[in-house]
């Protein structure tokens, strides 16, 4: 045979070489962005009960939607429950750490924004919470996506995403899509 | 139930005199041309990774 | 040891484990050891990266010790290790204070009960009908069918009623006579007549294509579900939710006015009040009329 | 069997399991059939246009039907037949336990019968996927249990007919085509484990109402433990195709049988503990262990690279011996209108559009962009319409005749039913990429185009729903050509298909490379690790549970 069979398990080899290369830049760019930019899946681990949750503090209704928190965090609070997101629209600051926390009292419920990267499951039990900046301005559309129950297709919110200089708290910390100047 | 038979010995198939002359003769080329095509391949796929990574997911912002 | 000689395996071992002869296994010990080799580095790499280098590089973000960030990516501690976890500072304002403990749930299962037709009898039947279907079609007093609801939804009224958090009158003295077993007692008394239900049958068609479709599919541009998407049972929505098929128009255009207008708010993050809001004044007088009408 | 031994007058198959084998594939087909017709429907539904039966019930019942049809009915009976026939034909012997595979063909009946009828009744409009706490009718689940049961006695033929041929021939080396369908059967015991659990202990008792809460967590958890190496469980049948019918399709030689052995224990070690990169935006599991499932998952890329070259340099030789010169002179004389080598061209076209979204998908934050999107969709439509089930066509296609005992008179129908397919799946999965990067969400039913971004959606959604209608032209021109064989083929077929020949056939391999004992332990480590702490978690500090949701 032309070819011993040494000369086809080296040619193997030396492919498995590029292979493993290849795999590395991509995990190295991975890793990049997880240690330079902070960047992780959402993992937060957070538990709360989804029977009681209408009677816990935070995720009463008075305190849902985006508050400047006392510690200088700015929070945006979000029930996602059959079929709708309460509040239905949030407001946050553009090019500032900002924070998503979602839970949810029935099933489970999933979010993206549009042109963003942010996304979450949220799952009974947990407390959801994405960390981001945005990049841009505008009404951006945030439904539900995962299929929870007959009326999922309608169940959307909007993030109103401003210029940080627009982004005015009232004396509460409290910004809402209805009290915008 | 009627038994089927088998060729005996059949997965042990050589192929005739004429055949491995050609596979001898074919196989003093190969792998040149799979090693290129399958690096084409393998680098349009790690081009269009890294263009994904550097043109839409890092300008989205930092999420975690 | 003293042990009883075993039997003599029908094959020598060193033939295992593939039933191989001895040079078989002789040139497979480099890959067995090359094998669990490659894959115990692989793993090693792999948690020594997720474990430890992650939450190196990111625990300054976070103001954290390398512990706790070790923690919070091994699943130990709640958060991301690579930034800091927010804390409410807010007070708990509740609109309705049923939640579904174990002990009530069993109750609201065990379906018709004696303890639940005597308090039934006593109590409701006047208004509610003996077997929780209602005569009253108005104009004047209105009151609710009870047949054919969930246990849970029945029960999450009468809880509600008995705690303030949704006022009537005469519904707030009789809820708060009784002890709240005896509302889930009488909540699965109810939800058992599931029969009278079934015999209200379709009454008339009442509703043009625009409401049906409404009922039916719901209105994405206002973002509004369909109304069957929860109100029916076990529709896979909200479990209180009550069936509004066959209910009486006057009391459910009453109910959706009442959602609209702010005068009811006893909806868990105020579900109803939102849609209510949505709907035209039309449109929930259609609606109404609608599912009197549909079974 | 009565069933094995009722034979159509004309059929001459010389094969024993040739009726278990065509039973099998024929129920895959049916299923197949209705999912393609669905599929179009709600591709039209979510469109701009109006399409007739439009309600959220409706939509989610035909998307329910569509993923059960395509996910467990089509693949499971066409793997098990296909299993049978390759156990047959490799080991050139008698199947083993004909009767009990006769068995497990209608119990898998009875169970599809079960969930499908569930399906149809609207009780059980839960999706594929069946996430609690949203919960069908019981007889949805115990359905796929049996279906899943069935497949377990399919695993145990296959391990058993492998041992007793070993037994049989100690030293020979076990065909590559057998040892690689035995992987799978291996790895589909280890793969049913997590939804097995998830099915007998939480879902099913909370169907029947015996629990009134779920953690939801926990199901999530067991379900993603099966989610990943389903998939291959899927692929394998159209890599033994690469490997094993591919090369003597094309008229050459594979490159080496050893890399073929290699490649299938890779898929069998790590396609098993990387089910968390499904879960990588769920709020219940550390980033951690998500990271070490991500590494793992990047080791899975590797056996699929290397099938890449093996197969190309395999193609390399049949287009040299056919005569063909210089760097890509080979690839112009392979023979292209053979069905099987046509369909390993355009599955390898399709797999790199797959396999390259599913790079993105599996890349830890990067996960976040596409999350959940159409690009999810597009992704794993490639690898099961564009890998799995275009090579599942030319299987058919190829085994076919020693089936029915007949040649196809013809093969131009067989090459126009895979271009329609391949441009189909092209036409329809690009769109779908490009719309999710957009941030098009999974799973509605509708859409508001009156939306000013969704309204820019309408025109690519159409040029998708077109590419589905090619999609489903081509499902029923392949029922067609299979249907047409069984009466109008030329008589005089080979009793069974050979398979390729490795350029070095192997005399002997280590015992490694011929069994599975040593693999099922690096497994269960790899198990062990990747999903010990993932779900002890929900033992050692219990989560709330969730109240069931009842749809149905």
């Amino acid at each position: 045979m032309a070819i011993h069979e040494d000369a086809i398990l080296k040619s193997e080899l030396r492919w498995a070489a590029v292979v493993a290369v290849i795999v590395a830049i991509i995990l190295i760019a991975i890793l990049y962005a997880a240690i330079a930019m902070h960047v992780n899946p959402p993992s937060n681990r957070e538990y709360v009960d989804p029977k009681t949750l209408h009677l816990s503090a935070e995720f009463t209704e008075a305190n849902l939607g985006t508050r400047v928190d006392p510690n200088g965090q700015i929070v945006a609070r979000v029930i996602a429950t059959q079929f709708e997101f309460v509040p239905n629209c949030i407001v946050l600051p553009a090019k500032k750490d900002v924070t998503i926390r979602l839970t949810t009292p029935d099933v489970i419920h999933g979010i993206l924004v549009t042109g963003t990267n942010v996304n979450t499951m949220i799952v009974p039990g947990y407390v959801a919470q994405v960390h981001t900046q945005f990049t841009k301005t505008g009404d951006l559309l945030m439904p539900c996506h995962e299929f929870c129950g007959l009326g999922h297709s309608q169940m959307m919110a909007t993030v109103r995403v401003v210029p940080p200089e627009q982004f005015r708290p009232n004396a509460d910390g409290r910004v809402s899509c209805g009290n915008r100047s | 139930m009627n038994e089927p038979s088998y060729p005996a010995g059949a997965h042990d198939y050589a192929g005739d005199a004429e055949e491995i002359e050609r596979l001898e003769a074919a196989m003093v080329e190969t792998p040149r041309g799979a090693v290129v095509v399958s690096a084409v391949a393998v680098g349009l796929l790690l081009t269009g990774w890294l263009g994904l990574y550097f043109l839409v997911f890092l300008p989205r912002g930092p999420v975690g | 040891m003293a042990k009883a000689p075993r039997k003599r395996p029908l094959k020598p071992r060193d033939e295992s484990p593939a039933g191989a002869p001895p040079e078989q296994a002789a040139i497979d010990r480099p890959w067995r050891i090359g094998a669990a080799a490659i894959v115990a580095a692989g793993l090693a790499a792999g948690a020594l990266i997720g474990f430890v280098i992650i939450p190196a590089g990111q625990k300054e973000n976070a103001h954290l010790s390398m512990g706790h960030a070790m923690a919070r990516s091994a699943g130990l501690e709640a958060g991301s290790p690579a930034v800091p976890q927010p804390v409410s500072t807010a007070t708990a304002i509740p609109v309705s204070t049923v939640s579904w403990d174990p002990a009530i749930m069993n109750v609201l299962a065990s379906g018709n009960t004696a303890r639940g037709a005597a308090i039934a009898a006593q109590t409701c039947a006047a208004c509610h009908g003996d077997k929780g279907l209602s005569q009253s079609f108005g104009p004047g007093p209105v009151f609710p069918s009870l047949a054919g609801q969930s246990p849970y939804a029945i029960y999450k009224q009468l809880h509600d009623f008995r705690s303030g958090a949704r006022v009537n009158p005469q519904m707030t003295a009789v809820s708060q006579m009784l002890q709240v077993q005896d509302l889930a007692a009488v909540a699965a008394y109810y939800s058992a007549a599931s029969k009278e239900y079934a015999a209200i049958g379709a009454r008339e068609l009442l509703g043009d294509a625009e409401i049906e479709k409404l009922a039916n599919e719901g209105d994405s541009h206002r973002r509004l579900p369909a109304c069957l998407a929860c109100h029916v049972n076990n529709s896979g929505g909200p479990i209180e939710t009550p069936v509004i098929t066959g209910q009486i128009e006057a009391y459910l255009v009453t109910q959706l006015n009442a959602f609209a207008g702010g005068t009811r708010t006893n909806d868990v993050y105020g579900r109803m009040r939102d849609v209510s809001k949505k709907l035209t004044p039309a449109e929930r007088a259609a609606l109404a009329r609608y599912f009197q009408g549909t079974l | 069997m009565p069933a094995a031994r009722r034979r159509r007058a004309g059929a001459t198959a010389g094969l024993q399991t040739s009726r278990l084998v065509t039973a099998h594939i024929w129920v895959a087909i049916a299923a197949f059939a209705v999912a393609c017709l669905l599929g179009v429907w709600q591709m039209w539904a979510r469109s701009p246009l109006t399409a007739p039966y439009h309600t959220a019930a409706n939509y989610f019942r035909s998307v329910t039907l569509h993923g059960v049809s395509m996910a467990f009915v089509l693949t499971t009976f066409f793997i098990m037949g296909f299993g049978y026939y390759v156990a047959e034909t490799a080991l050139k012997r008698p199947l083993p336990g004909l009767g009990l595979a006769w068995g497990a063909f209608w119990l898998g009946i009875v169970g599809t019968l079960m969930a499908a009828l569930s399906v149809i009744s609207g009780d059980a409009s839960v999706l594929y996927t069946f996430y609690p706490p949203l919960t069908a009718t019981p007889w949805f689940y115990i359905g796929l249990v049996l279906v899943v049961v069935a497949s377990w006695i399919w695993c145990l033929i296959m391990i058993f007919a492998m041992r007793w041929w070993r037994a049989d021939n100690p030293g020979k080396p076990v065909p590559l085509v057998m040892f690689a369908s035995v992987a799978n059967a291996v790895m589909w015991l280890w793969t049913t484990l997590g939804v097995a659990a998830e099915l007998l202990f939480q879902v099913i008792p909370a169907a029947f109402g015996w629990n009134g809460m779920v953690d939801v967590g926990l199901s999530r958890t067991l379900f993603s433990w099966t989610l990943h190496a389903i998939v291959y469980f899927w692929l394998f049948p159209s890599y033994i195709a690469f490997y094993t019918m591919f090369p003597r399709a094309a008229g050459g030689r594979l490159y080496s049988d050893t890399m073929g052995r290699l490649a299938f224990i890779l898929f069998l070690l790590y396609s098993l503990p990387v089910g968390l990169h499904h879960l990588m935006m769920d709020p219940e599991h550390s980033n951690g262990f998500k990271f070490l499932q991500v590494f793992l998952t990047a080791l899975v890329s590797v056996p699929t690279l290397l099938t890449i070259f093996t197969i190309t340099a395999s193609a390399e030789i049949a287009g040299r011996m056919r005569g063909g010169k210089g760097l890509f002179g080979w690839i112009g004389a392979l023979p292209w209108d053979r069905p099987m080598v046509l369909a390993t061209g355009l599955a390898f076209f399709m797999l790199f559009w797959g396999g390259g979204g599913g790079l993105i998908n599996m890349s830890y934050g990067m996960n976040a962009m596409v999350h959940n999107t159409s690009w999810v969709t597009a992704h794993f439509h490639l690898i099961f319409g564009g890998t799995v089930v275009i090579m599942y066509q030319a299987i058919c296609y190829s085994i076919w005749p020693s089936l029915t005992g007949r040649n196809f008179a013809d093969q131009r129908p067989l090459r126009v039913q895979l271009w329609l397919w391949f441009i189909g799946m092209m036409v329809m999965t690009l769109p779908w990429h490009w719309l999710g990067l957009q941030g098009q969400w999974r799973r509605v039913a509708a859409f508001d185009y009156s939306n000013p971004l969704i309204h820019s959606w309408g025109p690519w959604v159409i040029v998708s729903l077109v590419g589905g209608i090619v999609l489903a032209f081509s499902a029923l021109l392949f029922v067609y050509n299979l249907a047409m064989l069984h009466r109008r083929g030329i008589a005089g077929a080979p009793a069974a298909i050979e398979y390729a020949q490795a350029v070095h056939p192997p005399e002997r391999v280590p015992s490694s490379l011929n069994g599975f004992g040593l693999w099922n332990i690096l497994v269960a480590l790899l198990m062990l690790l990747a999903y010990g702490w993932p779900i002890a978690q929900f033992f050692v500090y219990p989560p709330p549970q969730a109240v069931v949701h009842r749809l149905g």
